[in-house]
Formats: C-alpha cells, structure tokens, sequence
C-alpha cells in the first residue's frame, strides 16, 4: 500500500528523498564518518581526523572494558533478582566513551536512562546506577558535583531541559568568550526512538532559534525496543537537522576515535558560540532493550550476528596490539581491574541498604508542608502501631 | 489488506488471566468489526511490552495493528484524524506515566470533538492505560492518572479489575462511541486466572457492581484495589463486621445508584485507589455520598490511597500504596465514629 | 550574544546553514515559485507551470474579491459589537483560494481558525464562520458535507488529525489507484508559528513514516502574533520538510496561480501515493493577528507597506485587464456581488440567533449520561424559578 | 546583558488594577534578583496578549524576557534547563487552555525533579496562567484547569483573586523554591482598581484569608469567584444571613486552618469555582470538611462550579459559570438541610 508508484509529478518536487538517501544502509552508508574500521584499521578523515596519543588510546580501551563488565554485571544481578530491571549498553560502548571523554568539566551532560558509559566519564560511581534500577531511589547522585544530570525516563524530555541549560550557560556569559577554561557546552543524550518525540523537536528548534550552544548526541542503536529505525525516520537521522537550520553529522558509534573527534568538534563549535550540532551515533544495540525485553520475538539473530564483527573494543584491541601500543601485561591489567570492579559493584549493590518508608515523604517540596507532615506523622503512629503485634 | 483471522474462541469456556481476557476481546472486537484498529508502541511484532497484543498483528496484518513512532500525542492525534474517517482506532499507551505527551490531545480534541461538531463527529477512541503500581518499576511506570481524565467532560473513564470484566469492558468500550480511557491494572495481567464463559450476557459497561455483599459497611475500590478490598473485606468478617465491597468499574460517568443504594444501608464507606488521595476519586466519591446521604452516614467517608508524594522508588512502594492494614485500619477508623 | 563568531572548526560540519540560505528573504528568495509577479506580469516556472482559462482566473479573481469583503465585514462586524473577535485574512487571500481551489471534492481539508477563504472554496455558508466567533457554537457546520474539518485553535493539533485522517483514506483503498475520481488526499493548514508545535512536527514524522497523502499547507504570514518568522525558524521554513524525508517548496502566497499550482501538484503527488508535500505559503498578515491585537506595538508599517505592493488581488487585476479577460462590466458585477454578500452577512449576523442555554448540556456524549441528565434538569428547574419573578 | 532598570514604583501608594500589580510585581522581582527570567509567547514587544509584561522587555532585555518559539512544552522544558543552571524562569502561558502540551513537562519533570533528585534540584519556576471564564472568548481560553495541578505532588497551586494580592502573591511565588502554579483571574485584570501600599507585609503566600467575616454560613472562593462570593455574602445579608467569605488562595497545599475554624463555627460550606464541579477543588474541600468537622456540619458541603460539560460557546457562558444566583440558591439549599 505504501510503495511509491511512479509518476511524472515527481520531478516538481525534486527526486524522492527517501529514494535518494536510502533507508539506513546497514553499513551507515557513504556520509558515515569514520577513523577506525571494524577491521581495526585506522584511517583518515579529511574533516574530523585527530592525532590520538597512546595513553589516550590505552584510556578508551580501558574505558570500554570496565563499562562493559558494569553492563554485564548489572545484567547478572537483575538476573539474580538483586536489580528490578537494567538497561543495557552493551555494543553501545564506544559511543559513550567517545562523547563522554570529549567533554570538558565545566560542560553539562543530560543522560537518558542507558548512559552507563557516560555516566562513568564523569565520574560516578556504578552504584548509584545499579541503586536506582534496584528501586531504592531515583538517581542518588549529585548533578552540579558530577555536571551530569539524572536518568530520565520520559523519552527525550531532556533534551529540552540540556536546551534550557545551554540557555543558561549563554546568559551566565560562559559561551564564545575565547577562554577555552571558560567557554562551556551542553550534551544531550537521545535514542533513536526518542527523536519521534514532540518535545526533541521543540528542543532543535529552541536550539536552533537561541543559537544555544548544545550538542544533541543521538545514538541511533537501530531500535527502539521492537521498532526498527524506518518506523522513525525514512532518511538517516542526522539529516532531521537540517530541516532546523544547523549541521547534522553521522558519526561510527562503534568507532570511539570517531565518536570523540565527532562530538569533540561539535562541542567546540558550541562553545564558541556557533550554535547547535546534531550528532548521529550510528551504532546497534546488542542486547535486549532491558532485561524485561525479549528481542527474538522482533529481530533477526543474523544482524546482531553481523554487528559483532563491528564490536567496538575488539577493533580497538586489534589495533593497539598490531601498533604495539599494549602488552599481555597491559591488557591483563586491564581484565583484573575489570574483574574487580564485577566483584566490587555485586558486593556491594547487594549491601545498597534500602530505603525507609519514611523516605518518601522527603523532599516532596523544598520544605515539609503542614499537609505532608500529617500525613507522613499519621503513616509513622500507623507504621509503630504494629511494631508490638509483628 | 489482512482483514480476515481465523481464531476458535467461541462458545468456549476457558480459564484466563486478565491479559488473555484482554487479548481475546481485542481480538473478538476485530473480528466482528473490520473497522477496528489498534495503534501503539511495540504492538505490532512484540505484542506491546505487556503482550496485550500478542498475535493480532500477525492474525490481521498492518494496516490493522499499527506499529507507531515514538510520541504518544502524535499517536493520539492520528488516531483522532483515523476516527474521523470512520475508523475505531484502539490506542495503547505504554504505560501510565508516559499518557502525558498526549494529555493536550485527549483533553482539548479527543474530548470535545464530538461538542464543538455538535454531535456531527462521533470520537469513539479507546485509550489504554496499563495503570497502578506494585510491579517494582523504575520511575513514571507505576502512576494512577485517572482523576487527570475523569474531570474532564467528554471524555469516559473505566477500569476493570479481572479476566472476564477484562473480555466483555474492551470489547463494550470499542463499541461504545464516545472516548473511553480504558484503565487496566497492569499489576493483575498475569496474576490470578478466572472462568470466561462467552455465552453470558455481560453488564453494560458504565454500571458499578456489588461483588461482595455486606451490612455494615461499603468498601469503594476499582481496577487493581478490587482484590485489596474483597481481602479487607473478608479478614474484617473474621472480626464480626460484614463489609460490601463495590467493584466501581466506571469513574466517569460515576454510577453512584448502587453506591448510594449502599451507604444508605450501611451508613459508613470507605474509598480505596492508588491514586494520591488529595483530589482523587475519594474525594469525588466522598463528596457526592456526603450530599446525598447527608442524613443516612455514621461517619465521614474515608478515603485511604497513594500519599500526596510523587510514587517513590519502588523499594518501598508497597509502603506507598494501599494495602490490607490500610483499608482495614481505615475501616476501623470509621467505626469509631 | 548569539551572533555566531568566525571560527576554523565551522568547515567541519559544513558551512552554517543560516547563513547559507539566510534568515526569511522579504521577496522569498530565490526558491520562491511564482507564476504572476507582483506587477501582473505572467512568468514561467520549469516545474510548476500550468495554462490557465479566462474563465479560472476570472473565478480566482472573484473568489478573492468576495473573501476580501468577507474579512472587512467581519472585522466591522466585530467593531460593532456583533462578534466577539475575528481572525482576519487580509492579504492571505491568494494563499487561501489558491490552495482551496486546487482541492477536489474528495480531499479533505483541516483548517486553522483563519481559513475563510478556504472554507469559501469548501462551499461553507459564510455565516457559520461568523456565528462561531459571535460565541453561538464552536462551528456550526458538518465536516463530511463538505470535507473541511472545524475550526481548529490549540495550534498545530489538526495536523495530526489531518496525518491520521490520510492514514484512514490509505485504508479505504483510496490512494494510489490511479482512479482520479476516486484517489484522495489531505490538506492541512498551520502557520509559521505552529511551525514550532511538537504536534506539527510529530505530523511530519507519521506522515512519512507511513507515506501518507497529505499536504502541509504553511501560511507564513511572517509573524505569529508578535513573532517574526525568525524566532520560529532561522532558515526558510519550507526546508523543515527535508531534514523528515520529504519535499518542501516555497511559493509565492501572494500568487494565486502560483499557489493553485504548487498545491495541485503537491496534492496529486499524494493522491498517487507518493506521500507527504509541506508547501510553504509565502505572503503576510496585513492585518492584526485578531481584532483585539494591537500591530503598531511590534511591527514597523514601513513593512506593511512594502507589502501592500504585492497584494494578491491586484496583481490579478492588472493581468486580466491588460490581457482583456475582464472588462469594466465584469468588475462591477463583482463589485456589486461583494456589497450583496456583505449587506447578506451584515443582516444575517445580528439575525443569528443566540442559542439556549440547554445547548451546552448537549452532545457532551453520544448519548446523555444520568448525571448529565440531573444537571440539564435542575439547571431548568433553576431557571424556570425565575420565570415568575424576572 | 541589560539587568538595570529605573523604575519608582517604592513606597508609594496608588490605585492599581490586577494586571498593574502583576506587571509592577514582576518588575520588582526581576529588580531584586538577576536571576529571575520571563519566557513565553509574546511577552516581549507586545506585553503579552494582556499587557502583563508591558515594559519588562524593554528595560531588562532580551534575554531576561524572552519571546519563545510556539510550543508550550518546550517552553516550560527550556524553564526546566534554565532553573538547573540556577535561573527562576517565571513562564507566561497565553490562555489557560494553552498549558497542555507543556503538561507532561510540567507533572513528570517540574513536579518531581526536586523530589528525584532528593532535593539536590531544586526547581523554583513558576508558570503564570491567566485562566477562568466570562471573556466572551472562543474554545480553549476561559478553562479552569487547577485540579489538574493541584492532584500532582511536587506542584503547588495558588490563585490570586485582586490587584494587591497579585502584587504580593507573584512576588512571592517567584521567591519560592518549589514550582508554583499561578492562577489570575484573566476576567478581573481591569476589572477593579485597589489601593497598593507597599510598605505592609504581606501575609505568607500559602494561607488562605478571611475576606468578610460571617456566622452562619462559609463561602470558600478563589480567583474569580471570590467577588462572586463577595456579592453572594452581601446579598444574603440583605436576607438577614450573615455569610463568611474565605479566600482559599492556596489550592495545593490547601490551607485548612481557618477553613475548618471557619465551618466549625457556622456549620455549612458552600465551594465557588468556575471549574467542573465533578473533581474540582470542592470536592476535595468536601471530602475534608466533612472529615475533620462531621459532627460540626448541619448540611454536607454544597459545590457551585461550572457544569461537567466542556466549556459551552460565549454567548451562554454564563450560564455555564457560577454566577450571584447560584450561589444564593446553594446558600439556600444549604440552610433547607
Ligand atoms: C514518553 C515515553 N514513551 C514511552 C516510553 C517507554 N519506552 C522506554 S524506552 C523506549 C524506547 C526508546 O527507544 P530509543 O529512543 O531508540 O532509545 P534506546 O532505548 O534504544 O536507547 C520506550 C518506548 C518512555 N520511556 N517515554
Ligand atoms: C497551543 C497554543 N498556544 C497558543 C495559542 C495562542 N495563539 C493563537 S494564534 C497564535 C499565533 C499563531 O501564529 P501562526 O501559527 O503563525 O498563525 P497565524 O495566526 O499567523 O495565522 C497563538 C500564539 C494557541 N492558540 N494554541
Ligand atoms: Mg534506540
Ligand atoms: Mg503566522
């Protein structure tokens, strides 16, 4: 029903769009930039090409490893029963690592609820992340200390907020001063899914009419839970940009050299005033949407079975080895923190002491209203009245 | 177009859960009218995250079970746009909290087409809201939105509370040809099972209904509180007192005849719905017996929900929602009148 | 602050994209598809060209003439205390009939709350617009009469309405046959300021998503209240469509041929199934946004000026005179048809009959419910209270 | 950025109407803190479509009164993003039924972010809504949606119902650190004029005032319906009915103090609103009324609002809105139990 016929009217209006750009080539297509093959080769990009030290090199790989043994972990605990439900990251690695290594201090990250791997950049500790998908709080960290914001889980609500924020940033004169210490950005986090939301839209038009200086990183991982890419967009993501007057980018989200020098860019063109990016992470997501979600009823294993000789560490090891940029002693360093970090995170999600009842009354509003003290007071006495009988 | 299925449900009885009883009454309103749709996220292949869906796409093609993008107004929206051109387009909202992006659409189109038109242009949308908690949920997955609808004229809201209601209210609500928000207590969908036999009659939908008969006093509750109460109910007949239990069924309209009928009988009721107490059902409830029975209560209608706090961290939601002790601690209260 | 600075990194991303196509044009730019200049000089476009009967232009000319006087009528109407406030077309008048001719009967339209000349097209009794802003009734007209859907005021909503309502006539097998008497499509008006709604662009993102036949027909009028187009969008509107998926194209709203034929093709595009077309209707509000907004607070009336040279219904003029299509006795009869139509709305307002007040108990449902019932019968038992004492 | 502005509005005393004392309180607001902001749709040049931010543009600049895109939901997102940077956004919705596209943004974000973020984030924004009825206006600009809001913990709900108030109330909302719903009475911005003296201290924002003292009977009226109660008070005072008004001011949290002091002494309320009677604010107020004083009430409490319809066409909007007789005839009813 809903295969273009042909017609002579076409040629009015232009050749077919959809027909000219394609559906997403399982390969990113030709527009894909890249610095790294799968195949772990490094090649040379004539815009975004960036000289990476071996200890730069050595930290992504690194990076990667530990979030993915997080990723794994946290999905045996939920397995375990010891977490409600995790979202995975898995295949997703490079993508985060690589924007959430580009990103300054003084820059503000707002995540979705997958952003594991950014949320490790800057600096938080796995457990605040496995506590909330435990169900013992929302978010348990602090934004301003980490400039990164909480999980958000009304899809792409955030993105108007980074915008709001990046607004802020502007008035408070932090924006194309010059000082590269000063001069600061907003990234916003988003899936695929996520970019069919009103609000997203609204974000990119908000951006775009303020020229606020914010990066909207999307990671398209080719679904959003049993909805393939096509349902969202008939064209690659990053073109919706365009539509908004400003630049949309498709990076290799498997590629982390890529993924930094990409975002690293747009960040700078943001913090010197030029406005907003729109960056399309072109990556897939490995596992299951979340550990509720079962993928074999919607997707086929051939294509994640393609995607795995896309892994986004494994081209990276190839390539720090074929350089002799790392030893064994390297990367068995690396395993052991790794293994390590499994121990520390399932130790300690299980001793996460859960929270009071009386915990939810708290910080309804910014100081207890008559209203909530009643009823927090009245659930107490009713809470006590028991503690004799049980 | 797939328009056709073959499925032996007829005539049958079978044990269900309320998912299935969902399930085969979507499918029995498809079949018997090919103008039923489904549209929603993840409900094509998947079957929706909950399976509500499960098999439809596949049974009645593409076209018929719409897969949409992500962003429930424009789903709402061009569900609207489908009713217009004759369709009964059956929306699935993921989850409760996530109902908001179309609240706009709901509010000012879905609910007043049918007024501004005069009557010219029927809207006879459902909208599906698994709602309530008690599933151990991350944030935004476990909230009771229906005094958001309920206020709002134009618009009808119901909630089932087993398998059977389940089978008949979805079919009743499709056919029914004004808006419905249909509520369905996701924390029930595979928790009890219940005999469906086709071959009754159902209520209509917009009745409340006795579903345990008692003296002393009326015991209010919808959608995943049902059990809760009939629980009360029972451990408060081990303490002598004879508790009726009302099954509201339909929030808007209300259908006060049977709870009126009761609390003039009784002389005390208690209201029991996860929602926040401040502004919810209760209170409606509360104030319309109060008018009414003025002469007849014992004491205040009570009302014992969700607190006035956002749903907290699911650790300790079972602290947050009503449970046995809450109703019966509530229950006791009003005897003290 | 939000001037963009010269920067080296801009190159990698391309050139910006506002500065490329540049802020709105006041002549519409080079993009801009126009059959009939603003002198009344016939010109040629490659795609969009059409040859046009006397007796078509004639029609356009009177269909202008008469919704020209529609709108003054209205507008003293409501000075005069007989509407509560009206919405005027003055200056979009060749937008309006334009696109409202190029509908067949079979199409659908959804109009905002400013499509009077449309629904002139549509065949709807002038009065019916007049009695909504009087305050009868929210539209007093049937929808499958005419296929032109009420009155819409939350901005941006009927879009939506209007993407679901194609997806419908894809269902109906209405789409596509090739059948001309049987293929369908949907129109749907917005302005430049709805432009920005989520829903707008939600509508955007089904209807390609799904390939459905619809016309977004965008009256950029330049301002949304007191909003210049800027603020909405920093590049030409039409050029949203592109980043969806879809074509856009700019035309001269002012040019009704122009407009009749850009929608023609756009809608026949549709019909054939080829999908979703965003024209952008390219004119300006000569008016107030409503007879209660105040323009001098905002706008400079040197712009109004500049504009009134390229009124619509002149340019037609100067054409059928100096083609000698029309003679001085066709203009008078136009003439005196418009003071017919504006004596027969003058009467026929403040003949309008003002409804009961039992209506707003009416058609709240299909049927009326028990407790609409209780509340209709004692509001009548209230009123007839008074009966004896007032 | 522009942030000084001369204005002479100190110690003076003057005549103003509502939408004076809201302009003159924004601007004092905005003199006393850099970091407070306007947004919304035209309240640059224009002033807002009622003038309310006449003047502010102009002498605090672009980018402390910003003129945003069309779309409510990002305008209060963006207000989100803006508070978390340390600003207090004070967003302008045209017309109240204009809010619903931002209502997701609103009750999932503005509402509980303080709340998820265990009060690390704080979220002081308030969103101004000209609401309420009786402006001959088409569909969508004469709603009341305060419940709405007022169900949603996290949000608190206020309305002023006079020019002094308004001077106070905004103030104080915009120096408050949780979100704040606020509530004009678009019908009264040039309604009435009222001396301003602002050398007093105004009460807390949360409290609710008695505005006429009485003893047989309590009126509770907010925004618009206060002087409909005003005029209901003194009316039945000609009939030897001594009625006390109270303005509630404060919806969400109710102020209950002298509420139920106020019907323990007169034993009847009645509740004026112009919203749906059916979940509005008086059930609520019933459903506590007749918690903490049953024994106290000689007859339930009665609600006077506008009717579960949708809002009806202008030309008998006032038929539709609570109005001097209605309130009489309830008043009435009341003294028959
Ligand atoms: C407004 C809203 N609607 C629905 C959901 C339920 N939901 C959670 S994640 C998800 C899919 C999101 O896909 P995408 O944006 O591609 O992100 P991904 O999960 O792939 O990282 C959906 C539908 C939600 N969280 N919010
Ligand atoms: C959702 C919503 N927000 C605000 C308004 C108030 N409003 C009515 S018309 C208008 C401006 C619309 O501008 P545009 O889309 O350019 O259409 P135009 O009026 O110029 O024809 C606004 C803000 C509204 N009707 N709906
Ligand atoms: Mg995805
Ligand atoms: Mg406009």
């Amino acid at each position: 029903m809903n295969a273009p016929p042909d017609s002579p009217d076409r040629t009015a209006f232009g050749p077919d769009l959809a027909e000219v750009f394609g559906p997403g080539h399982s390969d990113g297509g030709p527009e894909l930039v890249q610095l790294l093959t799968p195949e772990g080769e490094r090649v040379h990009h004539p815009e975004f090409d960036l000289d990476f030290s071996a200890e730069q090199l050595r930290g992504f790989y690194r990076d990667m490893v530990l979030v993915r043994r997080l990723d794994v972990e946290a999905t045996a605990l939920q397995r375990h029963g010891e977490l409600g439900i995790w979202a995975q990251l898995l295949g997703q690695e490079a993508a985060q690592i690589g924007c959430g290594r580009a990103v300054r201090p003084q820059d503000f990250v707002f995540p979705t609820y997958r952003e594991h791997g950014v949320a490790w950049c800057r600096g938080l500790d796995p457990l605040k992340m496995l506590g909330l998908f435990r169900g013992c709080d929302h978010g348990d960290w602090d934004p301003a200390e980490h400039n990164f914001g909480l999980y958000t889980i009304v899809i792409g609500a955030q993105t108007l907020h980074a915008t709001g924020y990046a607004m802020g940033m502007q008035r408070d004169g932090v924006v194309g001063t010059g000082d590269p210490d000063r001069d600061a950005a907003v990234v916003a986090h988003f899936g695929d899914g996520a970019s069919s939301q009103g609000d997203v839209n609204e974000a990119f038009i908000f951006a775009a009419s303020y020229n606020a200086p914010v990066v909207f990183f999307c990671q398209n991982n080719q679904w959003a839970i049993s909805e393939p890419i096509e349902r969202q967009s008939r064209i690659p993501l990053y073109q919706r940009a365009l539509g908004f007057g400003f630049p949309g980018v498709r990076v290799d989200g498997n590629d982390v050299l890529a993924t930094y020098a990409v975002t690293q860019a747009a960040l700078q063109r943001a913090r010197d005033g030029q406005g907003p990016t729109f960056v399309e992470a072109y990556t897939y997501r490995m596992g299951a949407h979340t550990t509720t979600d079962d993928p074999t009823r919607y997707r086929l294993s051939d294509d994640v079975e393609s995607w795995k000789l896309k892994d986004p560490i494994a081209r990276v090891e190839v390539y720090l080895r074929r350089n002799g940029l790392v030893d064994d002693a390297f990367l068995a360093e690396v395993a052991a923190e790794a293994d390590e970090l499994g121990h520390t995170l399932r130790e300690g999600c299980k001793a996460l002491p859960d929270p009071k009842p009386s915990a939810m009354f708290a910080h309804v509003y910014a100081e207890e209203t008559d209203e909530l003290r009643v009823q927090r007071e009245g659930n107490e006495a009713y809470l006590a009245s028991f503690e004799g009988s049980h | 177009m797939a328009t056709t299925a073959t499925t032996q449900t007829q005539g049958q009885t079978q044990k269900i859960t309320l998912a299935k009883g969902l399930n085969l009454g979507l499918r029995k309103a498809m079949e018997d009218d090919p103008k039923v749709l489904l549209m929603g996220e993840d409900v094509g292949k998947l079957g929706g995250v909950f399976r509500i869906t499960d098999g439809l796409q596949k049974d009645f093609g593409e076209d018929r079970v719409i897969d949409s993008p992500l962003a429930e107004s424009g789903i709402v929206g061009t569900a609207v746009g489908m009713a217009m051109r004759g369709y009964r387009p059956v929306v699935e909202i993921q989850f409760d909290g996530f109902v908001y992006p179309a609240y706009d659409q709901i509010v000012c189109q879905v609910a007043k087409i049918h007024y501004r038109s005069k009557g010219r242009v029927p809207m006879p949308i459902v909208i599906r809201i698994p709602f309530g908690g008690g599933i151990g949920a991350v944030e935004h997955h476990s909230e009771s939105p229906e005094a958001q609808f309920a206020h709002t004229p134009g618009l009808k809201v119901v909630a089932c509370s087993n398998p059977v209601d389940g089978y008949w209210m979805i079919q009743q609500a499709i056919a029914c040809d004004d808006p419905v928000i249909f509520l369905e207590p996701k924390r029930q969908y595979h928790a009890d099972k219940a005999e469906l036999d086709e071959s009754t009659t159902p209520e209509p939908l917009f009745t409340s209904r006795i579903v345990r008969p008692g003296t002393d006093l009326t015991l209010l509750a919808y959608g995943p509180t049902v059990k809760t109460a009939m629980r009360a109910a029972e451990a408060a007949a081990g303490e002598g007192r004879s508790v009726e239990v009302i099954d509201l069924r339909t929030l808007s309209p209300l259908d006060m005849g049977p709870v009126l009928d009761s609390v003039r009988r009784t002389g005390r009721a208690v209201v029991v719905h996860e929602a926040h107490v401040n502004l919810g059902l209760g209170s409606e409830l509360s104030a319309r017996i109060t008018e009414e029975c003025f002469y007849s209560l014992e004491a205040p209608v009570l009302r014992v929900g969700g607190f006035d706090t956002p749903y907290p961290a699911s650790r300790i939601e079972e602290d947050f929602l009503p449970d046995l002790d809450r109703v019966l601690d509530a229950v006791d209260r009003s005897f003290e009148f």
